[in-house]
């Protein structure tokens, strides 16, 4: 497992500032009324994505969710196409097809968003089936939500990958919500990682707000997925900044407790300053990619506006492969 | 009768009136309240639904009886079955009917099969509501139209109704019936304002509407298909062609005297339909026409769907996806040519 | 909970009796091609259902499997009914139209067979929530396979039942197989009662040859549910004397180990004795049980032959109600 | 050409070839093999699937290429598509059609939507076997037909097969296709035994079969409803009216352009579909036609079909369930009585 360095601190500040600039953005741009459908905004969870993809190459896959903005950015697909194909343009990664519920890039490992809560557990099973067929030693990451977890898929997918000891790494984003309905009240169970029992596999329970430790635990993981031991459910204990979707009044999140605690910590500003302390990082470079992640945020909408509507003739094209 | 309220707020009213009506009717779903077991909401619902479509309904029935469910369609919707098979008469929520792939064996090989499995033992009065339609943006998953391969199910009612005073009498009259009833809500008409009669009233299942006579050529739509035949049937009259229009209301079982009456008099028939174009409700249309309806066709039957795509996500290519009054208006003038010709 | 007395004895040594006897029966008659389709046979497996369903009235519902004629007749359902259904005759419980796997009689809270493994999980969960929902003391009870728990129903099922706090009691019935497939193969987890551990319910393991423990774990269990306690897994472990349907060469049962061992254990059997060893039976009343059973069963058989085929008119009934 | 084999182990021999060919493709699916990790069987399978039609194969290819699963058809199917989509050629059977409901989203909203939603950047190269039709006493949940209802998803193609040597070519063609391939074999039609020839061949999908040539009257059928239009056209015969029997074979998207040639010949039209009759593949195709082809129809198009009920279980029930010679024929004689008269 690759320790944190300082070259992988830079590549996942980046990541993190990326991910929360480009969030950001489009919800301010959703606001304006420039961008159609439904939005589910990453920002606030950045800390899962980064530092789980930061241990992946191209060659390793993931499936993403609903909220698939940050997955995407963090398994380094382009910033210019993905806001473009928010936009609904033709230079869009899936030619404005798809938009924010659907970004893919195959070539990346990026198998796609999903606008069905659950439907990514078995896909990703399908890829560790492929990677473990092909005797590489690649793994998948199947992020998901608290509220995914109680999906029939969750049962089949993790049971499959457990039986047949396949390199897939199970990653539950719990925000404590799945829209409106609170994690307490929807899983019987008090955590997704003690479900890990039912399948005799190991299940944790990380901070999803520490870079550091998200990232420790899915390196051990991923290692153990890599060497053939197996899947590892790690649940991650997060909270989005916005709501559910744009629009979201949120009159459920409790002003108090652990919903008070989890709103006041901001994942990235806990790593720059931890990253800074430990010299991961300095000051002046944490700045600069700041700085930089504005800019490159900028220039992705720049590209999206300014790129032309999809041909006509689009809406009957890739149906079938010939 | 001069109170307006939007097709939403008709189909929370038919809700809010069966459940005052019958203590066992119960509603399922997804965020229908929203906020189960928030201390600072209470009964107090956060949600309502995504649309906000059972708004209001948990602050009045409580949440016994406004029931919020984990993300677990196959589970609810069967627990609908099974709650409906011993005498409750349940009304779930499926988000979005593109989410049917979830719950498809409750409904396709359980609650329709089981009266008929058990001999005529079972009663399943279950109403299951859901929305469909292009229009929103919302992309390949969330768009579809899926009311005909519910249509396709042996022992399955399905409704689509295209205004709000249908929707209400439509909803009401599914949950007073015993047979699994599909009521499938255009998310894309949710806004619109009509006026609808404040009392309990039902609309008969399985009776489809004519909207507007006319005798040269009928247009059969389903659900907001409406009004696109009734821009085109406008359209045509300054051309002195005389269109009658017909809304399908119920798409399984559909009404066959009706159309095949209208047919009888014009000779000449198209159906539009959002669906995708294959073994859809309009195909199935055509081919009885095409068979006792025969003789009385003048022409060819043309159906209007959906491209055989998926929805895209750009809005452009959505518009296009969606049948159009354009696309009718011209299949229409070639089959009214023979006509203006004499 | 109502202690295994004189009356219960008798009651479940009769209907597991009957069980053996009507599936004994229904074996010959298949093999000389008098019943046509698919049929599953519980005959070895009779302690589970029968030791569960002791302690329910027709208020209490059950759900059940392709491999139904066992459970069916312990909740009471008519044998020659029964028997006429599986001939496909007009004086079946189903009128001949349902067949083997699809035997019900809901006035008798028999909630189906079911041909769909998985396919009795929400059914039970939706009559458990009629029954809370009315505020009655009954309860349901989910009977499944081995196979049948890596549904994703199961899962769905069992965390809605949870959450709710239903009454509804999910008994495994793990023969070892699903199908030719062994449950230590299909199941990440060594057993299924560790599941309960993903949904914080009680997960059990009992001895499904020994009657009286199947009996007593079960009276427990729906005890805890009629006060509103919430659900149990029980899992009984069990054994199917025959191939998973007729026709099946079972290559795959070893002759040796585990199975060797249950297949050398008799459930009827070994209750007789028990039971007339602690005086719950005489050796005359035991005798007297059989020999009635045996009478039974042949009568329900002769009404089968003798019942008239369905009118032609009957595929067309029964699609919807009016 | 002499060797005869069954419909069964044509279809065993082209996944035998298939596999092959290309180390990519696996099966994958419930007891394929049977007995996984049972240490007395080893590599032998126990089943080689519930009607033997997977026999052999793992003994040759390994428990890494013919992999049983858990009773999980949405993970497994889903895993399918998974690795269709990073690469492999997986070929899962579904045991009965019937349990579609349990992988159905993973065929209606993931694999056949996934090339589309990612602007054409995904291949899912996967051949889903899986069986149908009435006709062996399986009852209401192990009998139905469903390849219309998969039928109407854009994304996916469907394919079956009347005779041994169309279902050797179609799956070898499936397999070879890059995309979502259904297959469905009709389990009463396993037993069969015609002559196929041993080498590798494809037959193309898309293509319906003119399986005898007529001027009268023109019967498309699938799967093996085409014996019971050959039947008919048999009697016919004798009567003088002479039938063409075209094959569908492919079901999605079928072939309109051979359907249309031969009612422009013939002028009449009946088509047999086991299906539920209502928004299958029969009023589809009668829907193109009373659209394309009206010009050329002397009279109606008729769609013979199951009834609108769940397959029943008693045998003389399920007799009249199946579209048989004697309906068909009684219709026939209706469509060409004017050809009689003159
Ligand atoms: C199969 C399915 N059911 C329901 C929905 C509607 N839906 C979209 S997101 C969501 C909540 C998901 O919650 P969670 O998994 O916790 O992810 P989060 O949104 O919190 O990231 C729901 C219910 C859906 N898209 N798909
Ligand atoms: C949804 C579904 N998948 C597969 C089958 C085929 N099938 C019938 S019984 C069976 C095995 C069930 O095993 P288990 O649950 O252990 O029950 P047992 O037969 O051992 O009693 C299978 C796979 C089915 N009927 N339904
Ligand atoms: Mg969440
Ligand atoms: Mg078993």
């Amino acid at each position: 497992m690759s320790k944190l360095d300082k070259k992988n601190a830079a590549w996942i500040y980046e990541k993190m500032n990326d991910i929360r600039n480009f969030e950001d953005e489009v919800h301010r741009i959703f606001t304006s009324g420039e961008i159609p459908g439904f939005v589910h905004l990453y920002a606030g969870e950045e800390a899962v994505a980064t530092g789980v993809c930061a241990h992946l190459t191209d060659a390793d896959y993931i499936t993403s969710t609903h909220r698939g903005h940050g997955h995407c950015i963090a398994k380094g697909c382009d910033l210019n196409g993905m806001m473009a194909e928010i936009f609904g343009k033709e230079t869009g990664l899936c030619k404005g097809k798809g938009g924010s519920m659907h970004i893919a890039d195959i070539d990346k490992g990026m198998l796609g968003a999903n606008g069905m809560v659950g439907g990514g557990f078995p896909i990703a099973v399908g890829a560790g089936l492929r990677n473990k067929y092909l005797k590489t030693d690649n793994v998948v990451v199947c992020f998901f939500g608290d509220g995914a977890a109680n999906e029939g898929t969750f049962h089949e997918g993790i049971n499959l990958a457990a039986i047949w000891k396949l390199p897939v790494i199970f990653v539950c984003e719990n925000n404590l919500f799945a829209e409106a309905t609170p994690q307490s009240y929807s899983s019987a169970s008090k955590t997704i990682a003690q479900r890990g029992i039912a399948y005799d596999i190991p299940g944790v329970s990380v901070d999803g707000m520490d870079l550091k430790e998200v990232y420790k635990t899915a390196g051990e993981a991923i290692d153990r997925a890599r060497k053939g031991d197996g899947p590892t459910i790690i649940e991650c204990l997060t909270y989005r900044k916005y709501g559910h979707f744009e629009g979201d009044e949120q009159k459920y999140k409790a002003k108090e407790g652990l919903e008070k605690e989890r709103a006041d910590l901001d994942c990235i500003q806990l790593f720059r300053e931890e990253a800074i302390a430990s010299k991961l990082l300095t000051k002046e470079q944490a700045d600069g990619i700041e700085a930089n992640s504005v800019k490159a945020i900028a220039k992705a909408i720049q590209f999206a506006q300014e790129s032309p509507i999809p041909r006509p003739e689009a809406l009957y094209e890739d149906v079938y492969a010939d | 009768m001069t109170r307006k309220i939007t097709f939403m707020k008709a189909i929370n009213e038919a809700m809010d009136q069966s459940m005052e009506r019958d203590e066992r009717v119960i509603l399922l779903g997804e965020d229908i309240a929203g906020g189960a077991t928030i201390e600072h909401l209470g009964n107090e619902g956060a949600w309502g639904g995504v649309f906000g479509v059972t708004k209001g309904l948990v602050e009045k029935y409580g949440r016994e009886r406004v029931i919020d469910t984990p993300i677990s369609e196959m589970g609810y919707m069967g627990a609908a079955v099974g709650a409906a098979a011993t005498g409750l008469r349940p009304v779930p929520e499926l988000m979005f009917n593109d989410f049917i792939g979830f719950c498809f064996d409750t409904l396709l090989a359980q609650g329709s099969k089981m009266r008929y499995m058990f001999g005529g033992k079972a009663r399943i009065p279950l109403t299951v509501r859901t929305c469909h339609g292009a229009g929103a943006s919302a992309a390949a998953q969330h768009s579809g139209s899926y009311y005909g391969l519910l249509g396709s199910i042996p022992g399955i009612k399905v409704v689509v109704p295209s205004n709000a005073y249908d929707a209400k009498g439509l909803l009401n009259a599914a949950i007073e019936d015993d047979n699994i009833v599909m009521f499938f809500e255009d998310k894309t008409l949710y806004g619109i304002k009509e006026e609808v009669p404040e009392e309990y009233y039902t609309v008969e299942i399985g009776k489809a509407k004519v909207k507007k006579t006319g005798t040269d050529l009928t247009i059969v739509t389903i659900g907001k298909m409406l009004y696109v035949a009734l821009e085109v049937a406008e359209k045509l009259e300054t051309d002195g062609v005389n269109v009658e229009v017909i809304d399908l209301v119920t798409v399984a079982p559909w009404d066959q005297e009706t159309i095949i009456n209208s047919v009888k008099k014009t000779g000449r028939l198209i159906i539009i339909d959002e669906a995708n174009p294959h073994n859809n409700t309009a195909t199935d249309i055509s081919s009885v026409v095409a068979d006792k309806g025969f003789d009385y066709l003048d022409g060819p039957i043309k159906c209007i769907c959906a491209p055989n795509t998926p929805v895209p996500f750009a809005s452009n290519l959505e518009k296009l996806y969606i049948p159009n009054a354009d696309k009718v208006f011209d299949l229409a003038h070639e089959l009214i040519a023979d006509l203006k010709k004499s």
